[in-house]
C-alpha cells in the first residue's frame, strides 16, 4: 500500500526540485550571455537597463528571504537600500570611493540598523510588523530628506563611481554589468544556502509554526533577528550597486512606495522560491519599461494585469509556470 | 524516594475573574506516567500550559529536576528537558515527517546558528530522525509533508519530535483525542513501549489509555486536585466515582 | 516553462531594441529626448513643457534649423533613479542630441551627469539650480528659464522697496525651499517674523495660517509649488486672511494652479520672468496657439519650453543643420540667436539668461479664465550672483 | 505661543482627526471583519472627491453633488467588491496587497486620464464661507467646524449602529470571531458586502468634505492611506473605538508637532539648528509614535479580543 503510495505523492516534490534547479540556471545563463546579445545588436542601453532590474533583483532577494522564508512581510525594505547607497554617496562627498572601505561602511551601517530596528519590530507580529517597518523606514526617509550637507531632498550626485584599491573597474558598462550579475548570483547563493542550512531549516519551521519550534527549544525572536539583519545587509549592498548604476543618491529611494513595489515584485515573481524573486524583478521592471512606451496611461494597463495575476493564478510568475507543466503533463500522460 | 522530575507547588492561574487552576501541588517520579484527568474546562490544558512556560503562572512553583522554572521562557523549558505534545495537533506542515523529527533533533543539539551546509542532507539529523519515526511506526511515511498525515499519524510524529529531545518529562496533551478506535490502540503500544525511559505526565479524557497506562493518577476539577493515587485507588475512590467518573467509566483490565 | 524564459528574454530584447534599428532608417532626423514629470500630482508641469515644445515645433513646420524633427517623450516620474534610467535609453539607445528638461531641481542633479556624460546636450526649460549656474557650471547645459533664486529675489526686492517692514515667509522643507527664503531675504531687510519649513507635499496649513494670523505681518512669502499652493491659497482665502495681508509668492499661483485656484487667488502677488499678457506680438501669438491647441493658459513652463525649441532652431540654422561639431554648436547655442517670448535674452558665461524680472498678480480675464498679469518690471536685464564662481568663458 | 494659538491648533488637529477617522473606521472594519488589507481605500477616498467635483459642475449645488457623489461611491464600492475583492477573502493578506496594489495604479491613472492631472476644486457652499472669530484677531474657517462636526457625527453614529443594532453586534461579533458569526446561521457574504460598501461611503464622504478644502488631484489618496493604516494599528484593527481615539491622537500629534516642533527645540538648540531638524522632527513624528505605542503594546490600545 505505501509501496503505492509513495511515488505519487513524491511526484510533486521531484518537479518542483527539477524546475528550481533548472530555471535560475537558465535565468542566470541568460543574464551572462545577455552583453553578448546587446553588443551584437549594438544596444548598449540595455546593459543599463538590466543592471538596475539586476539590482532590485538583490533587493528583492532580501524581502523574499524576510518574507517568503521567515514570514516576516517587511515594509521598508527600501530604506536599507537607501542607507547602502548614501554610504557610497556621503563617502564620495568626503572623496572616498574605494569600495575597500564603502562596501564593510554600507554592510555596516544597514546591518546595524537593521540590528536595532528589529529589535523592536520582531516584537510585534503580522500587520503590526507591516506597520512597523514601515515607519522605521519613514523615519529614515525623513532623516534623509533634512540631511542639508549632503543634498537634503534633491539628493547628491556621486561623481564618481567606486573604485576597488584605486582602480576605476566599475567604468566600463560591460565590467561593471557583470559585477552586479556576480553580486546578484552570490546573493543568490549565499541565500540558497542560507535557506537549506540549519539555520534556515528554523527561519522555515518558524513560518510554518512558531510556537511548535518555540516549544523545540528555539528562541525563534533571535534567529527572525538574525535574518533580519542579513536581509538588511543584503539590500544595503543593492544600494551600494545603486549608487553606483545612477551615479546619484536620493531620498526617493527609501520612499515607502519603493519598498512596496519590491513586495510586488517578489509576489509577481512567486515568493518563496528566491529565483521568483529575480524573476518578478525581470519582469516588473521591463513591463513598467515596454509599457512606458507605448501609452502615457500604461498603469491603466498594468494595474488591471496585476489583479488578474492575483484573481486567476497563485503563486506568482512561477506559479503560472507550474501550473502550464502540470496541465501539459497532465495531457501528455492521458493522451 | 528519588528526587522528583517534576513538583509543582501551589500553582495558580486566574484569566480575569475566573480562576482556572489552583493550589495545585503534585509530582512525578523519574520514569514515572503521570495523568491527570478531569472534566472539561477543570484546567488540564491550562495546567500544561503553565508546566510548558506558553503561560505564566500568577502563584506558586514549577520545580524541574530540582531547579526553579517557575520564571523561565518555553525555549529555555524545553531545552533541559522538558517536551510537549499539543492537544491540537501541532506539526510543521510545510515540512516532511523525517524534517519535523530532524528539526527536533537539530533542538536537542543545540547549533542552529550554522549558515552553510544542506541540513537536510545531515546524517547526524537524518539518523536518529529517522530511528524515532521507527519508534512510532512511521519510518515509511519519513518523506510525506506532515500536512498530509492523518490525525493518529501526526500524533505518532509529534511523540517521535518529543522523543529524539531526549526528555527528561514530556508532557502529553490529549494524545488520544480525535483519533480513531484502531490508532489510540497504536497509541497505546507506541506509549507503553517508551514508558520508563522518562517520565511523563498524560492530560487524558479515554479512560481506557488511561487506566492501561498510567502509574500515578491526579484528578483535576475545578482547577483543584481532588484526589491523587494509584489507578486502583483513584477507580474505588468513592469521591471520584460520584463526582466524576459516575457509572458510565468501563474499566478495562 | 524553462523554455519559456529565454524566449521571454528574447522578446524582452527585440521589443527593447527595435525601436533604436527602426528609426536607423531615418538618420537625417533630428532626435530630441523631452524628460518630464508625467505622472503623479506634478504631471501637470510636465505637460506644460511637453506642449510647449511640441506646439513650437509644429509652428516651425516640424522642423528645427531645416532638420526634421522627432521628439521622444519620456516620464521622469519624480524619481531620481528612474530618470537615470530614462536619459541613459536617450543618449546611449536614441542617440537624441538633445535632451530637454526636466521640471524639477532634483531630477535636473541626477540627470546632468548622464545626459552631459554621454554627448548630449541638456537644456533645462525649468529647473536651475545654483551649483550648475556656478562652482559646477558644464558647457553642455544650457537653462532657458533663469537661476531658481531670482524668482524669489522678485519678491523680496519688492517687498523691500515698497516699504513693507515686517514678513513671515514659509517654503517647504527642501533645498529648493531653502533656496527660496534665502532669495527673498537677500533683499528684504525688514524683520523676518518667523521662517517656517513645511514637509513637502503638506496639504493642510491651518497650523500656519493660525500663526501667520497670530503674527501680523505686512507681507506673507511663500514658495509652494503645484498642489501645496492651490491648498494653501484656498485655505488662506478660507481663514479670511486674503483681505488683510498680502501674499508675495513664487510658483504658488500661475496658470498651472489658476483653473484650481480661481477666485481664491485673486489679489495675490508673484515673480515671474514672463506672464501671458506680457506685450509683444511673438507672446501673444503663443498665448493665442496654445490656448487653441491645448484649451487652457500657458504658465512659465510652457513658454520656457517653447523658447528652448526656438533656442535650439537658431543654433541649427547658424551651424545649417550640423550637430556633429559639437563646438560650434555650443557656440551657436550660446548666441541665443532666437526672439524670446519674454523679449530681452541672453546668454551669461554660465549658460544661464541675462533676462527682465517682472512682479505679477493674479487677475481674472474677460473670457472667465485666470492668469497673472504684469504690475511692473523689478529687475532689468538681471544676471544671477554665482557665474562669479563659474569658471566657463 | 499665546493660548489661542493653541486652541486654533487643537482645533486644526481635531480637524484632520477626524477626517482621518473618516477613513480608518472603514478600514479598521473591512480589515476586522473580513482579515482583508484594502489598500484602495485610499483612492475610494480620492474618487469620493473627484465625483463631488464632477456633479458639482453638472448640477451647480453641493448638496446635491453631495448625494450623488455618496450614491455612486457606494456603487463603485459594491462594483469593485463584487468585481475583484470576493474573489479573494481568506486568501493570503499578500494577495490582497498586490490586487489592491493594482487597483491604486489604476484609478489613480484613470483618473488622469478622464479628469486631466491638473488639480481641481471645489467651492465650499455659499452659506458655510467666511470665517468665525473665536477671539478678537482669530478667524477659523466655517467649513472646518463643518468638518468637525460631520465627523463627530458620523462617530457617533458609528456608535450606535454598532452597538446597539443587530447589524452592528454581527460586525462586532465579525471582528473578534468569524468562524461564530458563519456558525450563527448569518449570511456572512452579505455581511461582507455591506460593511464594504459602507466603508468606501464612508471615505468617499471624507473625499468629499475635504475637497474645498484641498486640492483635486491623482493620488492624493496614497498618503492619507499610509497615515489611516497608521491610525487603526495604533488603535489596534477591527477596533471602531480605537480608531476614534488614534485618529485624534494622530491629528492632534501631527498638527501641533508641525506647529510647535521648532519652538520647543528653539529652548534646546540654537535657532538655526531648531530650524533644520524641527521640520524632520514633526514629519516622523507620527511614525516614532507608532512605534512607540506598537513597542508597548503590540497589538495596538485597544485590541479586538480574539486575535
Amino acid at each position: 500500500m505505501t509501496q503505492a503510495v509513495g511515488p505519487v505523492e513524491a511526484a510533486p516534490r521531484t518537479r518542483r526540485s527539477r524546475a528550481a534547479v533548472a530555471l535560475p540556471l537558465v535565468l542566470f545563463a541568460a543574464l551572462a550571455l545577455l552583453p553578448l546579445v546587446t553588443a551584437a545588436l549594438s544596444a548598449g542601453y540595455m546593459l543599463d537597463l538590466f543592471v538596475r532590474v539586476m539590482i532590485f533583483a538583490i533587493a528583492a532577494l532580501s524581502v523574499d528571504l524576510l518574507i517568503g522564508y521567515a514570514a516576516l512581510v517587511t515594509f521598508g525594505q527600501a530604506a536599507f537600500v537607501g542607507l547602502g547607497a548614501y554610504a557610497v554617496g556621503m563617502l564620495g562627498a568626503h572623496e572616498i570611493t574605494d569600495l575597500t572601505i564603502a562596501l564593510p561602511v554600507a554592510l555596516l551601517a544597514s546591518g546595524l540598523f537593521a540590528l536595532v530596528t528589529g529589535l523592536v519590530c520582531l516584537r510585534t507580529k503580522g500587520v503590526y510588523f507591516i506597520m512597523i517597518t514601515l515607519a522605521f523606514g519613514q523615519m529614515a526617509f525623513f532623516t534623509a530628506s533634512s540631511l542639508a550637507p549632503y543634498g537634503g531632498d534633491d539628493g547628491l550626485t556621486v561623481h564618481e563611481r567606486s573604485t576597488l584599491f584605486g582602480v576605476a573597474v566599475l567604468d566600463r558598462p560591460v565590467v561593471f554589468y557583470y559585477v552586479v550579475l556576480a553580486a546578484l548570483l552570490a546573493v543568490y547563493l549565499t541565500c540558497r544556502t542560507l535557506i537549506a542550512s540549519r539555520f534556515g531549516r528554523v527561519l522555515r519551521g518558524a513560518k510554518d509554526n512558531a510556537l511548535r519550534m518555540t516549544t523545540l527549544g528555539f528562541q525563534v525572536y533571535r534567529f527572525q533577528l538574525v535574518a533580519y539583519v542579513i536581509a538588511g545587509m543584503i539590500a544595503g549592498l543593492a544600494g551600494v550597486l545603486l549608487a553606483n548604476a545612477t551615479e546619484f543618491v536620493s531620498p526617493a529611494y527609501m520612499s515607502w512606495q519603493r519598498s512596496g513595489e519590491l513586495i510586488i515584485m517578489v509576489l509577481l515573481g512567486g515568493l518563496g522560491t528566491l529565483h521568483g524573486a529575480v524573476l518578478g524583478a525581470i519582469a516588473f521592471l521591463l513591463l513598467e519599461e515596454w509599457l512606458a512606451t507605448l501609452t502615457e496611461h500604461w498603469k491603466m494597463i498594468f494595474g488591471p494585469l496585476l489583479v488578474l495575476v492575483v484573481v486567476f493564478v497563485r503563486g506568482g510568475l512561477i506559479g503560472i509556470g507550474t501550473a502550464l507543466a502540470g496541465a501539459v503533463s497532465r495531457r501528455l500522460r492521458r493522451g | 524516594m528519588a528526587e522528583p522530575v517534576l513538583a509543582l507547588e501551589g500553582l495558580r492561574k486566574q484569566f480575569g475573574g475566573l480562576v482556572v487552576t489552583d493550589q495545585v501541588t503534585l509530582s512525578v517520579a523519574p520514569g514515572e506516567l503521570h495523568a491527570v484527568i478531569g472534566p472539561n474546562g477543570a484546567g488540564k490544558t491550562t495546567l500544561i500550559n503553565q508546566i510548558s512556560g506558553v503561560l505564566p503562572s500568577d502563584s506558586g512553583r514549577i520545580l524541574f529536576a530540582g531547579h526553579d522554572i517557575t520564571r523561565l521562557p518555553p525555549h529555555e523549558r524545553a531545552r533541559r528537558g522538558l517536551a510537549r505534545t499539543f492537544q491540537i495537533t501541532s506539526v510543521l506542515p510545510a515540512f516532511s515527517a523525517l524534517e519535523n523529527v530532524a528539526v527536533a533533533v537539530q533542538a536537542h543539539a543545540g547549533s542552529s546558528y550554522r549558515f552553510v551546509g544542506d541540513a537536510a542532507a545531515e546524517p547526524a539529523l537524518n539518523g536518529p530522525a529517522l530511528a524515532a519515526l521507527e519508534e512510532v511506526g512511521l519510518a515509511e511515511r519519513a518523506d510525506v509533508p506532515a500536512g498530509h498525515l492523518s490525525h493518529g499519524e501526526k500524533r505518532a510524529l509529534e511523540l517521535a519530535m518529543a522523543l529524539v529531545t531526549e526528555p527528561k518529562l514530556l508532557l502529553l496533551d490529549e494524545p488520544m483525542a480525535g483519533t480513531g478506535r484502531e490508532e489510540t490502540a497504536r497509541l497505546i503500544a507506541v506509549l507503553r513501549r517508551l514508558k520508563g525511559r522518562f517520565a511523563m505526565m498524560l492530560v487524558e479524557h479515554d479512560m481506557t489509555a488511561v487506566f492501561a497506562l498510567a502509574d500515578h493518577i491526579s484528578v483535576l476539577i475545578y482547577g483543584r486536585i481532588l484526589l491523587s493515587g494509584k489507578p486502583d485507588e483513584v477507580r474505588e475512590d468513592p469521591q471520584v466515582v460520584a463526582a466524576y467518573l459516575g457509572d458510565e467509566i468501563e474499566f478495562e483490565r | 516553462m524553462t523554455r519559456t524564459i529565454p524566449l521571454l528574454a528574447a522578446v524582452a530584447a527585440v521589443a527593447l531594441v527595435a525601436p533604436a534599428q527602426a528609426q536607423d532608417k531615418a538618420q537625417e532626423k533630428l532626435k530630441i529626448g523631452v524628460i518630464a514629470t508625467l505622472s503623479g500630482p506634478p504631471a501637470v508641469l510636465g505637460q506644460q513643457i511637453r506642449n510647449g515644445f511640441q506646439l513650437a515645433v509644429r509652428d516651425l513646420g516640424g522642423k528645427l534649423g531645416g532638420r526634421e524633427v522627432e521628439v521622444l517623450v519620456q516620464d521622469d516620474e519624480l524619481k531620481p533613479d528612474i530618470a537615470v534610467g530614462k536619459v541613459k535609453a536617450f543618449v546611449e539607445r536614441d542617440k537624441v542630441d538633445f535632451v530637454v528638461g526636466p521640471v524639477f531641481s532634483n531630477i535636473l542633479q541626477a540627470i546632468v551627469k548622464p545626459a552631459t556624460d554621454g554627448g548630449a546636450i541638456l537644456i533645462s526649460p525649468n529647473a536651475g539650480t545654483s551649483n550648475y549656474a556656478g562652482r559646477d557650471c558644464n558647457p553642455n547645459l544650457f537653462v532657458t528659464s533663469y537661476q531658481n533664486d531670482q524668482m524669489h529675489e522678485i519678491s523680496g526686492k519688492h517687498a523691500q522697496d515698497s516699504g513693507k517692514k515686517t514678513a513671515f515667509i514659509m517654503a517647504p522643507n527642501y533645498q529648493a525651499g531653502k533656496d527660496s527664503l534665502a532669495g527673498f531675504k537677500r533683499w528684504f531687510k525688514g524683520e523676518i517674523l518667523d521662517e517656517v519649513y513645511v514637509p513637502l507635499n503638506q496639504l493642510d496649513y491651518s497650523a500656519e495660517l493660525s500663526k501667520i494670523a497670530a503674527a501680523k505681518p505686512e507681507v506673507v512669502f511663500v514658495f509652494l509649488p503645484g498642489g501645496m499652493g492651490v491648498n494653501f491659497v484656498k485655505q488662506y482665502r478660507q481663514a479670511g486672511l486674503a483681505d488683510t495681508i498680502p501674499v508675495f509668492s513664487t510658483f504658488t499661483v500661475d496658470e498651472s494652479t489658476l483653473p484650481a485656484q480661481q477666485d481664491a487667488a485673486l489679489g495675490f502677488f508673484a515673480g515671474s520672468n514672463w506672464a501671458p499678457n506680457l506685450d509683444n506680438p511673438q507672446n501673444k501669438a503663443f498665448v493665442a496657439a496654445y490656448e487653441a491647441a491645448f484649451g487652457a493658459v500657458p504658465a512659465t513652463y510652457a513658454f520656457q519650453a517653447y523658447d528652448t525649441a526656438l533656442l535650439i532652431d537658431s543654433a541649427l540654422k547658424a551651424t545649417k543643420g550640423d550637430t556633429k561639431d559639437r563646438d560650434a554648436l555650443r557656440a551657436a547655442l550660446k548666441k541665443a540667436d532666437f526672439v524670446s517670448l519674454r523679449g530681452d535674452f541672453r546668454y551669461n558665461t554660465n549658460n544661464y539668461p541675462v533676462q527682465d524680472f517682472y512682479l505679477t498678480k493674479v487677475a481674472k480675464r474677460p473670457d472667465g479664465k485666470y492668469q497673472t498679469e504684469i504690475v511692473e518690471k523689478v529687475f532689468d536685464d538681471y544676471a544671477d550672483p554665482y557665474v562669479k564662481s563659474c569658471k566657463m568663458k | 505661543m499665546s493660548t489661542t494659538l493653541l486652541v486654533v491648533q487643537v482645533l486644526n488637529g481635531l480637524q484632520l482627526g477626524v477626517l482621518l477617522f473618516l477613513i480608518a473606521a472603514g478600514l479598521t472594519l473591512v480589515f476586522g471583519v473580513m482579515d482583508f488589507i484594502n489598500l484602495a481605500h485610499g483612492v475610494q477616498y480620492m474618487l469620493g472627491a473627484y465625483l463631488a467635483v464632477a456633479f458639482y459642475g453638472l448640477t451647480d449645488s453641493f448638496v446635491l453633488a453631495l448625494v450623488l457623489a455618496l450614491a455612486a461611491a457606494l456603487a463603485f464600492g459594491l462594483l469593485l467588491e463584487a468585481a475583484v475583492f470576493r474573489h479573494l477573502y481568506g486568501r493570503d493578506h499578500l494577495d490582497h496587497v498586490i490586487a489592491t496594489f493594482g487597483i491604486i495604479l489604476f484609478l489613480n491613472a484613470a483618473v488622469k486620464y478622464v479628469w486631466g492631472a491638473a488639480p481641481l476644486s471645489l467651492p465650499v457652499p455659499e452659506a458655510l464661507t467666511g470665517s468665525v472669530a473665536l477671539a478678537p484677531g482669530i478667524l477659523y474657517p466655517v467649513w472646518r467646524l463643518v468638518i468637525i462636526g460631520s465627523g463627530l457625527a458620523v462617530a457617533a453614529l458609528l456608535w450606535v449602529l454598532v452597538s446597539r443594532t443587530r447589524m452592528g453586534m454581527l460586525v462586532r461579533a465579525g471582528a473578534t470571531n468569524p468562524e461564530m458569526v458563519s456558525a450563527l446561521g448569518v449570511d456572512i457574504r452579505r455581511l461582507f458586502t455591506l460593511v464594504f460598501g459602507f466603508g468606501a461611503m464612508l471615505a468617499g464622504f471624507a473625499g468629499i468634505m475635504i475637497a474645498p478644502i484641498l486640492s483635486v488631484e491623482p493620488g492624493m489618496g496614497d498618503t492619507i492611506l499610509i497615515l489611516a493604516f497608521v491610525v487603526i494599528v495604533i488603535g489596534g484593527i477591527g477596533s471602531i473605538r480605537g480608531a476614534f481615539v488614534a485618529a485624534l491622537l494622530i491629528g492632534l500629534v501631527d498638527t501641533l508637532g508641525r506647529s510647535f516642533a521648532v519652538d520647543v527645540l528653539r529652548l534646546f538648540m540654537s535657532s538655526s539648528t531648531a530650524r533644520t531638524v524641527g521640520p524632520a522632527l514633526a514629519s516622523m513624528l507620527i511614525y516614532l509614535l507608532m512605534a512607540v505605542v506598537l513597542y508597548v503594546r503590540p497589538t495596538g490600545l485597544f485590541p479586538a479580543k480574539g486575535r
